[in-house]
């Protein structure tokens, strides 16, 4: 079993074990699983900023179905390593947060463990329908964990996100099916693109994807793919989907309409975002760090791994309205933070905007842009997540999130400021911190494109006046000026525990911030390919 | 007696004889004194069918006469039908309240698996339909069970007064079937077909398509499903919506593979009037479902799309492995399904009913038991890696293969596309139970405390959540069940 | 108007369609439920006695499989209707009536 | 030790210092160490001044930040003589000010916070100073914003003036047209940050720009380098295109972005209305922000980028700054509270540097530019501290009307300013004289070559400089002339302690344009218009200065009111001044209001609805009206679900009649219809 097995496995075989595990062990049991995957990630991005590349590494597979040719096949390559990275961070750091939850642990624990699974497994499978079971085997964790766990209108919000996210991705299930339908039993020959073979062949053993390829001579790469879900083999075919049909419109104008509306559910972009300000609101706090932190990346990973490889004509005839909406959910998103009255919403519009971003640099279709966006869902996991902790510091104390219900916390509780200044400041993209560079890269991105892009960029550069504008002034009404409430004044400041929590992640901000080149190094190659893809897609 | 022997070959139907020895031996322990005594039929039942089960595994293929066929999707069938008898004699065992621990429980559940049976095995209409016949009438007696109940009655009435009308109209259509035709067996009427046959046989038919229909709780012969499954004790339902599911599928499955209507209706047509049916059960059901304030309810209209469900892979017949998608889905089923009612059985024993207000908070009580019940209902919402999800692939991946393969048969395509809606809005009506069971308080804050669960009961489920799990990811399934017909 | 006669088809189709129509009627309009069950009875009786006529006349038909259709029909209907009566008294202990539009606990 | 390295020393130094003082709880420890560590950055920079000023620009070490294949991102430092010379008087005025500051805040229990917050945003104003491409430059840029918020809101507790019982005894008789409601640390702090924004929106397009123009004429690397940017073939521009510009609009386009966020930076119309808001920080940091950092780093990076700017840029940036420059002295002129002279001092004086660079580089705009932004910066420095001193010796008194006399209690504050202030007036001797006489100079030559509308702006800095001369006397014999106004606010007012005192004793020198000072190290421009130029320069003086005199000295020491007089008879005027033009409330109602809040209303509302929708999504007692809003939208979707749901279960009313009629009928119906088909 290889590293990324393991991942899947070990908090599998963890929740397993929390229901006969003493209560208040179970939380260890979390943090031991999602320390695993963080060191899982962490050794694949260092590999990845070590040896730059846009191959699969750890690529670990074991068989599943041979009629189906689906198989338990994990892989990462940059993209997938940060990713995996990112879940396991922030799940520790949820777990730090829950560390104190005393409602039913064991099956707290065991939920957040199954959804790390989940996760990992969606951010790692190489195979579509095991992405494709990952993806939705989210769901399961996050229905209670919102629901059982959440506040006062849990209900309503965890049966919304179920149901809108389940909504969202059902037609994907008919991609699934319909690409293997439109795959001959023996499978086919296809003509492998030079920059896949350059990216992706093992010349040692004469294969690409594991498939054996005769790279001796000068002309044309052929390949002969099998039936079956390699998500790799499948974007080798990309041309078959081109040219199948499905009910009247191509397959691949179908399979990609289904991807895209599974992943800007997930995303989420508007209009199809309001699914996240009630789960944000009602989930309890390590919960809300997760999804914000992990749960929307998914979208944009769906996206940069299936989206785009599988259809690139499609994506490539979709990218500008994509671009606009990226842009429009960048606006959009940052207007509503502001005209929020509950910390958590904001925040929560917070990420509708910030993730906007990713789907601009993604369809900009630049190296720069892409990187870009995987960089900023990277770096928007930690800022959001740890904004989503500093919301619930107050919470714990105050039992309300109203912003205006508070006021000069800042003197009572002096760290909790400063951190809340940082993470207000590393969302508002300032230079130096965690924010900055994936903003950057992705308005760099937009300049730099072609058709109306360099239009999109000029407005998105609107969110950093919006961005500072809603963060900085929540923080203003929250932490300065002079105490409002006088009850307030007894309020902690960060114990232990928070300080566990939020300090890895504001440590982080900085650093990422500054040095970003291992994570822009391991995340170019792999962003680069996809470009390519993207652009082999125009007519 | 040789004579007979040689005219009814006993070795083919060795597992329906050895549940039929299980019945008598259960009406036998029954006559006997004593309260204890009577316990016994359970457990009696419970060992004919896993002898039953044992027979069925390595069983021989033939026809006993023109009656039943022993073929594949009968095996099959019978590898689904006798464990899962076992399961509702087992879930019923541990409970004594409403006497589904005994004999004469135990007698009609195991009435119910026999009728099955033999319907699954039928090659015949005449056979066919007593098979019907059989299982209808055990499982009114199920669904009345309790004695004194008025919705208990008002059930068993509308059942049999529904299932009556339904038998009539089949009974019709069947005796024009044979008028025209001039023949009751199915290969008999596929013959007559191909040599062209009149009008009225397809009228016939389509009358007698109506008692597989009522079986399958196909729209718009669903109605009694709604009602009797509210009425009548969460165990009972457990049996009258699986059993006869698998029951008329496999009869379906059958008749479509020996006898199409060809030169009165090209197969395409046929296959597309089959989805539209479906697909418009499907979305029927995921939206009434959507307004039902009662948990069984909820599971009748679950019942009716998944029904339809079914009835989609026949449709994509004789396409490969159409009917192993159809067993599939009906095994998930079966397995999601009866776990859930069990669990509804605790939960209303301890909570009083099984409306949604009832059971709100029931996680106070019965905590496992509540959750379970979720994990069985999101099973049946078909979200993965649960059994339910597995059965959906194999039928949508049927009709995608058989819809998108051609244009005449898009409508299949479509039809999957349909379910695929129906999956996304039947998921809020399984929520709204769950949303009762797990995130509401209860109404009665002292409430809490639901008794204990009976040891029987508490294996039953296990074993269905095993299934409801393990199912999830056994995606070769599909071709190992496949490979059984 | 076809020609009624013993010897012919017709008649016996003709009885038996204006049966099962009867019986059709009979449930969809009766609203107690004895009324249904007659009905029930009717369409039953419409069936068995096509079966038997289809199995005289079916020139194909070499075995008697209508009438023993029939048989079994006669032999269902029979302990349906015992099943029935036992469900109906059942009701009518507990409601202390059997019209349908009475009984109607269980509902959306 | 190269020049490269100690420019790296010296820009990072001080960053250091600000890590380390974060871990340090003495204040005056915090203070000392902070001190010695810029003052030791001084030094280095001043080697590198000497090293590079009069010979060739030095290339220091650049590293690649990211890679991004088709170009990269660098830092890397690039020192010149304007470079070298800024980093000098950054680090130097930093050093000073730092060490009066310890002195200033002796009994402020925050005080230890003070070195770090100060040293960051010295070393990212270094970072601007020294960077050598325009992506370090912004990111510095940002940090430099970071900063300024950081010290703006230094006093982040402190209420809203409107709440403020001691600002409202003291806030004397005309502190109008400021939002009271929005005047603390907090918002000022707010506001800076977020007006800065607004110019970096318009910077980061212009960097978009050259970024899309570089890549586009086949540039390869780090792109956004000054020495690619400068090399740039601008024959071939026509191949570029952005925004819908190609060729030369491109260009204008890009430089006007990046001017768009000098404007923010620089306090220029119309984002100038933050920076006398800033005020609400301590006088140090104003001093500082005032005279070195931030508001320099606007005018420093037009300058640095002054290669691409195209003439019709040029003449944005010319007007903008003489408009600037006579509106803020007009509203200088009238200000009654002692900071809000100096700050739209700075923002008009500023103005005037901008005219310098819009006179284009045929003039010698830039080294006009340069050479006010230098001399500027130590006439302000010092004129804050004073202030500052003043306002501490006065209990936190600033109401011009109640100053007065403060020359016999405190003559060095009192003489230090004074040279300060005629510095600033360009009184020949002194520094001023120098710059501003160069700028007159350049707006001049620049008038004459081009002609008709590039007057304007000549004019405006004309205006604008006789006001000034007018309204930094009024400010100096309001405080420090003529005799005590109010005892209370007086009589215990003396000059600082040493420390201070030295501080602005030793930086007093440095106003005067001596030789070997600061004035005469730049290469200032020379031309045929220099003569009319000075004389226009010296008459604007001696007007502006004869009638300041007049007014506030002889006629009062008369017992005259005669601006009281003046004030009623341009009553319109006067009182359109003493309301900032409005354009504070404007804009406030505009913005922040308008465009901000009032447009997030909206949107919020659009996107979940009513609060009362919101308090009801679980309570089924109340109905979810059908509020027009993106989540009600989708809440009707399923609305309308439950209401087909509900169709269909309106046929399971539990009437068996029902349904066995609709069974029944439903299968007849298909029985027809397929009948047909059969």
């Amino acid at each position: 079993m290889g590293p990324l097995t393991a991942c899947i496995v070990a908090p599998l075989a963890l929740a397993a074990a929390t229901s006969v595990a003493p209560p208040r062990a179970a939380r260890w049991l979390a943090l031991l699983g999602a320390l695993l995957t963080l060191l899982v990630g962490g050794m694949a991005i260092a590999d990845f900023a070590a040896r730059p590349g846009a191959d699969f590494r750890f690529v670990d597979s074991t068989p599943w179905s041979t009629a189906f040719g689906a198989s338990f096949t994990f892989g990462v390559d940059g993209i997938g390593a940060a990713m995996l990275c990112l879940s396991g961070l922030i799940t520790a750091i949820a777990t730090i947060a829950a560390w104190q939850q005393d409602k039913w642990p064991r099956v707290y624990h065991a939920l957040v463990l199954v959804l790390l699974a989940a996760m990992n497994g969606v951010f790692t499978s190489l195979d579509l329908l095991l992405f494709y079971v990952s993806w939705e085997m989210v769901l399961l964790p996050m229905l209670p964990l919102v629901g059982v766990f959440g506040g006062e209108q849990r209900r309503y919000a965890a049966m919304k996100f179920f149901v809108y996210t389940l909504a969202g991705s059902v037609l994907m299930l008919a991609m699934l099916i319909a690409l293997w339908n439109a795959t001959p039993r023996e499978g086919r020959s296809v003509v492998v693109p030079h920059h896949v073979v350059a990216a992706h062949a093992d010349a040692s053993h004469g294969t690409l994807h594991g498939l054996p390829i005769d790279l001796g001579h000068d002309g044309p790469k052929q390949v002969h793919v099998p039936r079956g879900f390699d998500l790799r083999h499948l974007a080798l075919q990309a041309e078959h989907w081109q040219g199948a049909n499905f009910l009247g419109v191509t397959l691949a104008a179908f399979g990609f309409f289904a991807v895209l509306l599974a992943c800007l559910v997930k995303i989420p972009a508007i209009p199809l975002h309001t699914w996240l300000p009630h789960a944000h609101v009602q989930a309890p706090t390590a919960v809300s760090v997760l999804l914000a932190g992990v749960l929307l990346k998914l979208g944009v990973y769906g996206l940069y791994r299936i989206g785009v490889p599988l259809f690139p004509q499609a994506a490539a005839a979709w990218a500008p309205a994509l671009g606009g909406l990226g842009l429009a959910g960048i606006l959009w998103g940052a207007w509503a933070a502001l005209g929020q009255r509950d910390l958590k919403r904001l925040v929560a519009y917070s990420s509708v905007s910030h993730m906007g971003f990713c789907l601009l640099g993604l369809f900009s279709g630049t190296v720069a842009g892409a990187t870009g966006g995987m960089v900023q869902a990277f770096t928007h996991g930690l800022s959001s997540g740890l904004l989503f902790l500093l919301v619930g510091v107050v919470y714990d104390r105050a039992h309300h999130r109203r912003v205006d219900g508070f006021g000069g916390l800042a003197r009572p509780m002096p760290q909790f400021a400063w951190i809340l200044l940082l993470g207000a400041m590393a969302g508002a993209g300032l230079p130096a911190l965690a924010g900055f560079p994936g903003e950057f890269l992705v308005l760099g991105g937009a300049f730099t494109a072609t058709g109306s892009f360099p239009w999109l960029g000029a407005l998105a550069t609107l969110s950093v006046v919006l961005s500072a504008a809603y963060l900085l002034w929540t923080l203003l009404r929250v932490a300065y000026g002079p105490l409002r409430h006088p009850e307030q004044a007894a309020f902690p400041d960060l114990d232990g525990r928070e300080r566990l929590a939020a300090w890895p992640l504001a440590v982080l901000l900085v650093v990422v911030g500054l040095w970003p080149g291992p994570l822009v190094d391991a995340l170019r190659p792999a962003c680069e390919l996809v470009v390519q893809t993207l652009q082999g897609g125009r007519p | 007696m040789i004579a007979f022997a040689e005219a009814f070959p006993l070795a083919l139907v060795r597992p329906e004889a050895a549940l039929c020895v299980g019945l008598f031996a259960i009406l036998a322990s029954d006559l006997g004194p004593g309260a204890d005594r009577r316990r016994a039929g359970p457990w009696l039942g419970i060992a004919a069918a896993l002898v039953a089960f044992l027979l069925a595994l390595d069983a021989p293929s033939g026809a006993v006469g023109t009656m039943l066929a022993i073929d594949g999707p009968a095996r099959l069938a019978r590898l689904l039908i006798l464990p899962l008898v076992a399961l509702l004699l087992l879930a019923g065992a541990g409970e004594r309240r409403h006497g589904t621990d005994s004999g004469a429980w135990s007698t009609a559940v195991v009435g119910v698996g026999l009728g099955a049976l033999v319907t699954a095995a039928s090659a015949n209409f005449v056979s066919a339909w007593l098979g019907l016949e059989m299982l209808a009438l055990a499982g009114y007696s199920l669904v009345a069970f309790r004695g004194g109940d008025r919705r208990a009655a008002e059930a068993g009435m509308k059942f049999v007064l529904f299932g009556g009308v339904v038998s009539g109209v089949m009974l019709f259509g069947i005796s024009h079937v044979y008028g025209a035709t001039g023949h009751l067996d199915f290969a008999g009427i596929g013959q007559a077909f191909a040599n062209g046959a009149p009008t009225a046989a397809g009228v016939g038919l389509l009358l007698a398509g109506v008692g597989v229909a009522y079986k399958l709780t196909l729209v718009p012969v669903h109605f009694y499903a709604p009602d009797v499954y509210q009425g009548s004790p969460p165990l009972g339902v457990a049996v009258v919506s699986t059993l006869p599911k698998i029951a008329a599928a496999t009869a379906l499955v059958r008749f479509l593979s020996m006898a199409v209507p060809a030169p009165l209706v090209d197969h395409a047509t046929l296959a597309s009037a089959i989805a539209v049916l479906a697909a418009a059960s499907m979305l029927f059901a995921s939206f009434t479902a959507l307004v039902q304030r009662d948990a069984k309810r909820i599971i009748a209209f679950s019942g009716i799309g998944h029904g339809a469900a079914v009835v989609l892979a026949t449709a994509c017949l004789p396409a490969r492995d159409a009917a192993a998608a159809a067993g599939f889905y009906l095994l998930t089923y079966v397995g999601s399904n009866v776990g859930a009612l069990v669990c509804l059985s605790v939960l209303e024993r301890a909570t009083g009913g099984s409306g949604l207000q009832a059971l709100a908070g029931s996680w106070r009580r019965h905590p496992v038991v509540s959750g379970l019940l979720c994990l069985f209902l999101l099973s049946l919402a078909g979200v993965p890696p649960l059994a339910g999800f597995l059965g959906k692939w194999g039928v949508l991946q049927q009709a995608f293969a058989a819809g998108l393969g051609s244009a005449t048969y898009a409508t299949l395509a479509t039809a999957a596309l349909l379910f695929l809606l129906a999956t996304a809005v039947s998921a809020w009506s399984y929520l709204l139970v769950v949303r009762a069971v797990v995130f509401a308080e209860p109404a009665t804050p002292s409430a809490a405390g639901g008794g204990t669960v009976p040891f029987a009961t508490k294996l039953a489920l296990a074993i269905a959540a095993v299934a409801t799990v393990g199912l999830g990811l056994w995606l070769d399934g599909l071709a190992v069940l496949a490979k059984a017909m | 108007m076809p020609e009624l006669s013993p010897d012919r088809l017709d008649g016996y189709l003709l009885v038996a369609g204006v049966l099962f129509v009867a019986g059709v009627l009979a449930v969809t309009t009766r609203r107690s439920a004895i009324g249904v069950l007659i009905g029930i009875e009717l369409m039953l009786n419409a069936a068995a006695l096509q079966f038997a006529a289809y199995g005289k006349f079916s020139p194909s038909a070499t075995d008697p499989q209508g009438q023993t259709a029939a048989v079994f029909v006669v032999v269902v209907a029979a302990a349906e209707a015992a099943v029935a009566l036992a469900l109906l008294f059942a009701v009518y202990r507990t409601f202390r009536d059997i019209d349908l539009d009475a009984t109607r606990e269980l509902r959306s | 030790m190269t020049v490269g390295t100690t420019s790296v020393l010296v820009w990072l130094l001080p960053l250091a210092a600000a890590v380390v003082c974060t871990r340090l709880r003495s204040a005056a420890l915090a203070h000392g160490f902070a001190a010695v560590v810029l003052a030791v950055a001084t030094a280095l920079a001043a080697t590198m001044a000497f090293a590079v000023v009069g010979g060739t620009p030095v290339v220091g070490p650049h590293l690649t930040w990211l890679d991004l294949g088709s170009f990269t991102l660098g830092v890397g430092t690039y020192v010149d003589g304007m470079a070298a010379v800024m980093a000098v008087i950054v680090c130097a005025l930093a050093t000073g000010v730092l060490v009066f500051n310890a002195w200033y805040m002796h009994d402020d229990p925050q005080a230890a916070r003070f070195p770090w917050q100060f040293c960051l945003f010295a070393s990212a104003m270094l970072g601007v100073v020294l960077s050598d491409n325009l992506f370090l430059s912004f990111c510095c840029w940002e940090l430099v914003g970071l900063g300024s918020y950081l010290l703006i809101g230094f006093w982040f507790d402190k209420p809203a003036a409107a709440d403020d019982p001691a600002y409202q005894a003291r806030k004397g008789a005309a502190a109008r047209g400021v939002l009271e409601a929005q005047l603390s640390p907090a918002h000022a702090q707010l506001k800076a940050f977020v007006m800065n924004r607004v110019g970096d929106a318009g910077f980061l397009c212009g960097i978009g720009a050259l970024l899309a123009l570089s890549l586009q004429l086949g540039a390869r690397g780090d792109v956004l380098s000054f020495a690619n940017l400068a090399a740039l073939p601008v024959a071939d521009l026509a191949k570029a295109s952005f925004l819908g510009c190609s060729g030369h609009a491109l260009l204008v386009l890009a430089a006007l972005g990046i001017f768009c966020g000098a404007v923010g930076k620089s306090a220029q119309f119309p984002l100038h209305t933050w920076l006398p808001d800033a005020m609400q920080g301590p006088t140090t940091a104003s001093s500082i922000i005032h005279a070195a950092t931030m508001v320099a780093a606007g005018v420093y990076l037009v300058a640095r980028c002054y290669p691409l700017f195209p003439p019709e840029a040029l003449a944005v940036v010319g007007w903008t700054g003489g408009f600037t420059c006579l509106l803020a002295a007009t509203i200088a002129c009238v200000q009654w509270d002692l900071k809000a002279v100096l700050a739209y001092s700075t923002v008009s004086q500023l103005g005037l540097m901008f005219v310098g660079l819009g006179a284009g580089s045929a003039a010698g705009g830039k080294d006009a530019a340069i050479a006010h932004l230098f001399t500027h910066a130590f006439s302000k420095c010092l004129l804050f501290l004073c202030a500052g001193a003043v306002i501490h010796a006065c209990a936190g008194h600033q109401d011009l009307a109640r100053l007065g006399g403060l020359r016999k209690r405190m003559p060095v504050v009192a003489y230090v300013s004074l040279a300060a202030l005629l510095a600033l007036l360009g009184m020949p001797l002194f520094s001023g004289f120098v710059s501003k006489d160069a700028i007159l100079q350049v707006a001049l030559a620049n008038a004459q070559a081009a002609g008709g509308l590039a007057w304007g702006p000549f004019v405006l800095a004309c205006s604008g400089s006789l006001l000034t001369a007018a309204y930094m006397l009024r400010w100096w014999l309001r405080i420090f002339g003529g005799e005590e106004r109010d005892h209370d606010v007086t009589h215990h007012a003396h000059d600082p302690a040493t420390s201070a005192k030295a501080v602005l004793l030793l930086l007093a020198p440095m106003t005067l344009a001596l030789p070997r000072t600061i004035g005469h190290w730049l290469p200032l421009p020379h031309g045929d218009a220099h003569t009319p130029a000075m004389v226009t320069a010296l008459a604007l003086l001696a007007v502006g200065g004869g009638f300041a005199v007049w007014v506030f000295g002889l006629a009062e020491h008369s017992g005259r009111d005669v601006a009281a007089g003046l004030a009623k008879a341009a009553a319109p005027v006067h009182a359109a001044c003493g309301e900032l033009w409005g354009i504070d409330r404007l804009w406030n109602r505009l913005f922040a209001r308008g465009l901000g809040c009032g447009v997030a209303a909206v949107v919020a509302r659009c996107d979940l609805g009513s609060d009362d929708r919101l308090a009801g999504l679980e309570d089924p007692a109340r109905s979810r009206s059908l509020s027009p809003s993106v989540d009600g939208l989708v809440d009707g979707l399923a609305a309308g679900c439950a209401q087909v749901g509900s169709s269909g279960a309106s046929l399971h009313r539990g009437r068996l009649g029902v349904y066995l009629a609709v069974g029944v009928g439903v299968v007849a119906v298909l029985l027809l219809w397929c009948g047909g088909g059969f």
